[in-house]
């Protein structure tokens, strides 16, 4: 019994560090999305094309498809930005969010490196991003048949981001009635 | 290459001032806008690290004040302004923790060390009941005096000499 | 040249601590006197090599030798000349080869002072003492070489932070660490009587001085760290709960509790087992610290190397030292022998219940900090713990501490009687009560917490001024007699607890009665506040050695004579970053700070706030640690002094 | 020196240790029991606090009592045996400890220093202008005040002229530089890097014109080393300057065309042979070698397809490595050949990519420099770096 008293220390200790140690394979920074298995709430946003239509939450749903979050001011979405256009090669609806931004130049960058969006809105004020609990450039959130957000990606989409888990969500919801 | 560009955003953001609240931001009614510095002083800045959007200059710790504000002039309480935030962010901008389940152990912990550690004082204190011999036998006075008399080192040495 | 002069001792320091951890620990297990002076000379030349290296690192600072990786990444040649000193321990690699620093010089300082120690014993700490500096040497030397060289050489540095810019940097750090590592030789101490199996007076008496040395530094370094933070970040806080302060915190308290409980130790024989555990775990803290700082497990404002290769050979040595010393904890610990029995209510009872006090406060802030991590890991979900949190908990548990503050050191050894003590207290507990009721009668029920505070720096403030004052009054017929043989380590007690009386007095103060206004301003306007008129003279451009500033001039009217505010936002060009310097008039009755922010066609911002009595949560801090620094200087605590036997004195043994 | 220098410590530590284990008569230590020391002081003091009264007579018995029941137990206590070891044990242990510290020191001293890097040439001389608080901060000035008194003590090191031909450069003395560089290819004239960076500066200080000094210089450089593309571009530059337009383009296709796939300058050089030839009416139709990186809207520097590819298929690690690597080789190219606007840009944002900002801040200074009385350049560089998000900028 005694004895037993003097062992708890090493006890906790080997849990600390068993946690420690988990924790230094893990990225602190990431957040977790609240919207994940919700809809996407409501926002109706003014084109980044001119002359084009905005972009509505209405627009999404139908088809299994991204959600992305970008801004002329964002170094790691331009990075991102040949990655976004091999997936519209590909066939994949990528819809694109301009978040705290001057339309003239989120539609600059789309000009410059190519247009992957469907379709896309200039969120000015950045409240939309906010609804969607951004909180910085390039983000981008899968979204499924029915219109709800299924998974969140933060910062910029890498090969085997898209390979290892954005690419076989995507066909499972595609499989998803 | 996420983590590196996210901890450079947090080292910039602190790099420059730790500018907070600006005068064009705050309400006109002195009350509301007391509330609204008190609760902006509980929610965290999520993309600066361990700061309140109160005393951060990042523009989204901007962006949720004014909303904070925005909330509040609509007549929203404390706790549904809060709720705005957290639907959007998570507990994440509480910094004042939540009480929930997996909280309790940080909420009560605290208290249960000091529990226990009374707990386990008063067992100490008990199981070691008061003087059980107040005073010395005449042998062992004898043997004291005999170790007290010799000098520290000499007692020590003798003791060597007749162990070797 | 120098660089590599401090490369080759470096390495030669990690293998002389090699031997140091070997041959004293082989020495002492078979008694072989050889053995042991082995050891010692070990550690004295490691000491030497480290201190080489670390002179040698000094010097391509301060001539600027940018062929060192390190030197043109954290320095530049217009950097003031005591910065670019300063810059030594700036970085990772500096700050780590200056903890290396501090613990071969302790190391050595056992090896040279340690004569009256049981020479076993001085054997065995040093051993442990080897073992935890070759742990750190290899840490530096594989993973954080401080001596990589560049070549060709740049022609200039980058520049130091900015906001480490600052005479804080300069001892703030080295403070720090002086607490930290000096808890290592606590550490070792246990280690070392656990392997001996023997824990007595003279373990104790020995191992108070070194947690005394290591406390007084840790006092300071937090205090220091807080009015930096104060001064040089710009918005007037003066503690975050970041992850990093608790990180010195959490030994703090420990190492609080530590000094108390060695004490009865000492005194008493008791608490033995709690003491060595207390030991391990106050380092164990300190290196819990320095894996936070530097693994990335959190990131904090003050994480210098978020690298998680060194995260993990940081928590192999926690394993090493932490895990090990446990483990032998659990195994030797049982069979050591406690001491003299005492009832609850006595000195030793009261120390207990500090102990308590002070365990329950370090589980808070070790809670606050690492409970993110631990409810991410068990369902991802990701949770902040903040000040708003620390008020609700951490308080609660230290009033009852204050309170106890005063009352313990009045309780006899071994048993004494509640309603007796307070007899002796009554002056200060009568006075303590008057305040907390003026205080509840001026301020309503809305200012308890107001009158609370007041009434308990009152009792702290005066409850240690008791204990001198009990005693000269015993004997005040002999009152210059009675004044001059008071032991030291008694005023020292005195001036520690009425540290945090004025502590108490001052968080209060500015927790209650703090005021802030933030305006925009052009040169000319005025705005009343706190009582006192604020005039922006001039705002204009200024350059100083390597930035140039926006100086704001603001002349003040009003309470106190008329004096000016000076803040600037300084502009460094070679770090392309900013800092706002606050201008500050500091009172004892309060503080006025100013900052100025960002300029605009409305004028320029200027935020100000009134900050009453701030300055005594300083001051008591530094109060604390000189009433340590008079303990530290108490004979009794130089255990040669009091072994009054001459220490050459031929030995049959030796002509064995 | 330093060889001496690191050979005495090797000794300090050896003999050091080795002290105690041969004279072996000095370590053996009086044994002595300070417990008992500190037990009776205890007493003493309990006494004396009895005898002033501020402890009353039961507490001090009582506490007494308990201590003297600890002195007992600490005589009674038993003294462990010493089993020392024995003479031949201890000497072999002595050879064994030094040669352990000597060759583990020597060995890992030989696999992480770097005796052969000097000290950085400025060390140790400019305290004096840095300490002044009106010299103007982040001035190359006082470095290059400092290399000029080094070359008049050590007026034959080449090297030395050019590392100050160089700092003359980035701080825009290009007449300067000219002479400094030419102080350096007179001291060795084989050196054609040295001829054709005279020729550089001379042209840059005459505002862009290839003079006849020029001209001489890159000759000689030409002479020296055949293959020198600075020398042979600007060469081309002064016919395209004489009018010798279709001999100009002549000879940058030639130059082209002997460019290792690699070349860094070979980018520029093709833009600037496009131009010319546009301007002139002449056509490159099939004259020009292909390109050796894959598509153009790759960039002229960007990595090859291969590298791409490769990188893909890499671990997280290796792939961060590769790309340190890259960025570190432009940065090394740009430092031979600051004036190209989109290289800075190009680095500015891999370091911000990467993540380095502060290297990224740094870049942009850099680059700052190089284009110093040049404002069209600096501000294209500055607003790309603003898009980047570059503080500061």
């Amino acid at each position: 019994m005694k004895r037993l008293l003097f062992l708890t220390p090493v006890a906790l200790f080997v849990v600390l560090i068993g946690v420690f140690f988990v924790s230094l394979q893990r990225d602190p920074s990431l957040l977790p999305s609240m919207l994940i298995g919700k809809p996407v709430p409501a926002f109706n946003l003014p084109p980044v094309r001119p002359g084009d239509q905005g972009f509505a939450n209405a627009d999404l749903g139908g088809e299994p498809m991204l959600l992305n979050i970008y801004a002329s001011w964002c170094a790691a979405c331009r990075i991102e930005h040949p990655m976004l256009m091999r997936l519209r090669r590909e066939g994949v609806t990528i819809h694109g969010l301009d978040w705290k931004d001057e339309p003239e130049a989120g539609f600059g960058v789309l000009q410059n490196q190519g247009d992957p969006y469907a379709r896309v809105g200039n969120d000015r004020s950045g409240r939309v991003g906010i609804d969607l609990g951004v909180s910085g450039a390039p983000e981008t959130f899968v979204i499924d048949k029915a219109g709800k957000v299924r998974y969140r990606h933060v910062g910029a989409i890498s090969i085997e981001d898209w390979d290892q888990k954005i690419r076989p969500l995507m066909e499972r919801l595609k499989a998803e009635l | 290459m996420k983590r590196i560009l996210l901890i450079t955003a947090a080292v910039t953001a602190l790099s420059g001032t730790a500018w907070a609240v600006e005068p064009d931001e705050m309400l006109a009614d002195p009350k509301l806008e007391a509330r609204a510095h008190d609760l902006s002083r509980e929610v965290r800045c999520v993309v600066c690290q361990n700061q309140s959007i109160d005393d951060s200059d990042a523009a989204l710790a901007r962006d949720l004040r004014i909303i904070i504000r925005e909330r509040i002039a609509a007549g929203d309480s404390d706790d549904q302004a809060l709720a705005f935030l957290t639907s959007r962010y998570g507990s994440f901008v509480q910094l004042n923790p939540p009480m929930r389940a997996d909280t309790l152990a940080l909420w009560f912990g605290p208290l249960a060390v000091l529990l226990l550690g009374a707990v386990g004082t008063f067992v100490y204190i008990r199981g070691r009941s008061p003087d059980k011999a107040a005073a010395l036998s005449a042998v062992e006075e004898a043997e004291l005096a005999d170790l007290l008399k010799h000098d520290v080192v000499k007692s020590d040495g003798t003791k060597r000499n007749e162990a070797g | 040249m120098s660089a590599e002069v401090g490369q080759f001792a470096l390495i030669l320091a990690l293998l002389l601590a090699l031997v140091q951890s070997a041959a004293p620990l082989w020495g002492a297990a078979r008694g072989d006197g050889v053995l042991m002076a082995v050891g010692r000379a070990a550690a004295r030349l490691q000491a030497g090599f480290v201190i080489l290296a670390f002179a040698c690192l000094a010097y391509a600072y301060v001539t600027s030798d940018f062929s060192v990786a390190l030197v043109a990444a954290h320095s530049n040649t217009a950097q003031p000349l005591p910065y670019r000193f300063a810059a030594t321990w700036g970085s990772h690699e500096g700050s780590m080869l200056l903890w290396v620093l501090i613990l071969a010089i302790f190391g050595g300082g056992v090896a040279f002072f340690g004569g009256t120690l049981r020479e076993t014993l001085q054997a065995r700490v040093l051993g442990v003492q080897g073992l935890i500096g070759m742990a750190f040497l290899s840490f530096l030397i594989f993973t954080s070489n401080p001596f990589l060289r560049l070549s060709p050489a740049p022609l200039e540095g980058t520049e130091l932070n900015p906001l480490l810019q600052d005479p804080g940097l300069v001892v703030h750090p080295p403070m720090l660490y002086l607490g930290y590592v000096g808890f290592s030789m606590a550490f070792c101490f246990a280690v070392a009587a656990l392997i001996e199996g023997r824990v007595d007076a003279a373990w104790a008496r020995w191992v108070r001085p070194w947690v005394l040395a290591a406390w007084i530094p840790l006092t300071l370094g937090i205090t220091m760290g807080s009015a930096w933070a104060y001064y040089e970040l710009g918005w007037g806080g003066w503690w975050f709960w970041d992850p990093v302060e608790n990180a010195s915190l959490m030994p703090w308290l420990l190492g609080t509790a530590l000094l108390h409980s060695a004490l009865v130790l000492e005194r008493r024989g008791a608490l033995v087992s709690w003491t060595i555990l207390l030991a391990i775990l106050t380092f164990s803290l300190s290196l819990v610290g320095t894996f936070l700082v530097r693994s990335g497990i959190l990131t904090s404002v003050h994480a210098f190397a978020v690298d998680p290769r060194r995260g993990v050979y940081v928590l192999g040595i926690i394993v090493l030292t932490t895990g090990a010393s446990l483990a032998l904890y659990a195994w030797r610990a049982p069979a050591i022998r406690s001491g003299a029995v005492f009832q609850p209510v006595s000195r030793e009872g009261g120390i207990t219940l500090n102990n308590l006090f002070l365990t329950a406060l370090c589980a808070t802030v070790f809670l606050g900090t690492f409970s993110p991590v631990f409810i991410e890991m068990m369902n991802g979900d990701k949770i902040s713990v903040g000040p708003p949190y620390y008020a609700r908990t951490f308080a609660p548990l230290a009033i009852p501490l204050l309170l106890i503050a005063a009352f313990g050191p009045m309780l006899n050894w071994k048993r004494d009687a509640v309603r007796q003590t307070l007899t002796r207290l009554r002056i200060p507990a009568v006075i303590a009560g008057l305040v907390l009721l003026v205080a509840l009668l001026l301020g309503g029920l809305k200012g308890v917490v107001t009158a609370g505070g007041l009434g308990l720096a009152a009792w702290l403030l005066l409850g240690s001024a008791a204990i001198l004052g009990r005693r000269w009054w015993a004997q005040r017929a002999y009152l210059g007699r009675a004044i001059r043989t008071t032991p030291r380590a008694m005023v020292g007690l005195t001036l520690a607890h009425a540290g945090v009386g004025l502590l108490v007095l001052g968080i209060t103060g500015v927790t209650s009665w703090h005021s802030d206004k933030v305006v925009s301003m052009r040169p000319g306007d005025s705005v009343v506040f706190a009582g006192r008129t604020l005039t922006l003279t001039t705002l204009e451009t200024v350059n100083g050695p390597n930035y140039e500033a926006r100086q704001a001039r603001l002349k003040v009217t009003g309470q106190g004579a008329p004096y000016t505010l000076i803040s600037e936002r300084r502009f460094f060009p070679s770090a392309q970053s900013q800092t706002t310097e606050a201008g500050i008039h500091v009172r004892p009755q309060g503080n006025l700070y100013v900052s100025v922010g960002e300029e605009s066609a409305t004028g320029v911002v200027v935020r100000m706030w009134d900050h009453p009595l701030i300055v005594w949560i300083w001051l008591g801090g530094v109060t604390m640690a000189l009433g340590g620094a008079v303990s530290l200087s108490d004979r009794r605590l130089r255990l040669g002094a009091s072994v009054k036997a001459p220490m050459a004195q031929p030995q049959p043994v030796a002509a064995e | 020196m330093l060889w001496m220098i690191l050979t005495l410590m090797t000794v300090l530590a050896a003999v050091g240790l080795a002290i105690p284990l041969v004279r072996r008569h000095d370590a053996a230590r009086a044994p002595r029991n300070d417990t008992l020391g500190v037990l009776k002081d205890q007493l003493g003091e309990i006494e004396t606090q009895a005898a002033t009264g501020v402890l009353a007579e039961p507490e001090a018995d009582a506490l007494k009592s308990d201590l003297k029941r600890r002195v007992l137990a600490e005589g009674r206590r038993p003294e462990p045996l010493a089993r020392p070891l024995n003479e031949r044990t201890l000497l072999y242990l002595a050879l064994g400890t030094v040669a352990i510290v000597t060759l583990a020191g020597t060995g890992l001293y030989l696999k992480m220093g770097r005796p052969d890097v000097p000290a950085s040439p400025t060390a140790g001389a400019q305290s004096a202008p840095a300490t002044d608080p009106n010299a103007p901060h982040g001035d190359a000035g006082a470095v290059i005040a400092q290399l000029e008194t080094q070359m008049q003590q050590h007026p034959d090191n080449a090297e030395g002229w050019r590392m100050l031909g160089w700092s003359y450069m980035q701080t825009g003395r290009n007449a300067e530089a000219a002479t400094a560089y030419g102080k350096a290819a007179a001291i060795d004239p084989k050196n054609a890097e040295y001829l054709s960076a005279q020729g550089e500066a001379t042209v840059l200080a005459s505002g862009g014109t290839v003079t006849p000094d020029a001209q001489t210089a890159f000759r000689k450089a030409v002479a020296a080393d055949p293959a020198d593309p600075r020398a042979r571009y600007y060469l081309g530059v002064a016919r395209d300057q004489s009018g010798d337009h279709e001999g100009a383009v002549n000879a940058w296709i030639a130059l082209l065309k002997s460019a290792p796939p690699d070349a860094p300058w070979a980018g520029e050089v093709r833009g600037f042979l496009e131009k010319a030839a546009a301007q002139n009416k002449i056509s490159l139709a099939g004259r020009l070698p292909p390109l050796a990186t894959g598509p153009v809207d790759a960039g002229p520097r960007g990595p090859s397809q291969a590298q791409m590819a490769a990188a893909q298929t890499m671990s997280e690690g290796d792939r961060q490595q590769m790309i340190q690597g890259m960025v570190g080789g432009l940065a090394a190219r740009l430092k031979q050949n600051p004036k190209d606007v989109a290289g800075w840009q190009q680095l500015i944002r891999a370091r911000m990519v990467l993540g380095q900002t502060s290297e990224a801040q740094a870049a942009l200074r850099e680059a700052n420099r190089a284009f110093a009385g040049s404002p069209g350049d600096q501000q294209t560089l500055r607003q790309a770096a603003q898009q980047l998000g570059v503080p500061g900028a």
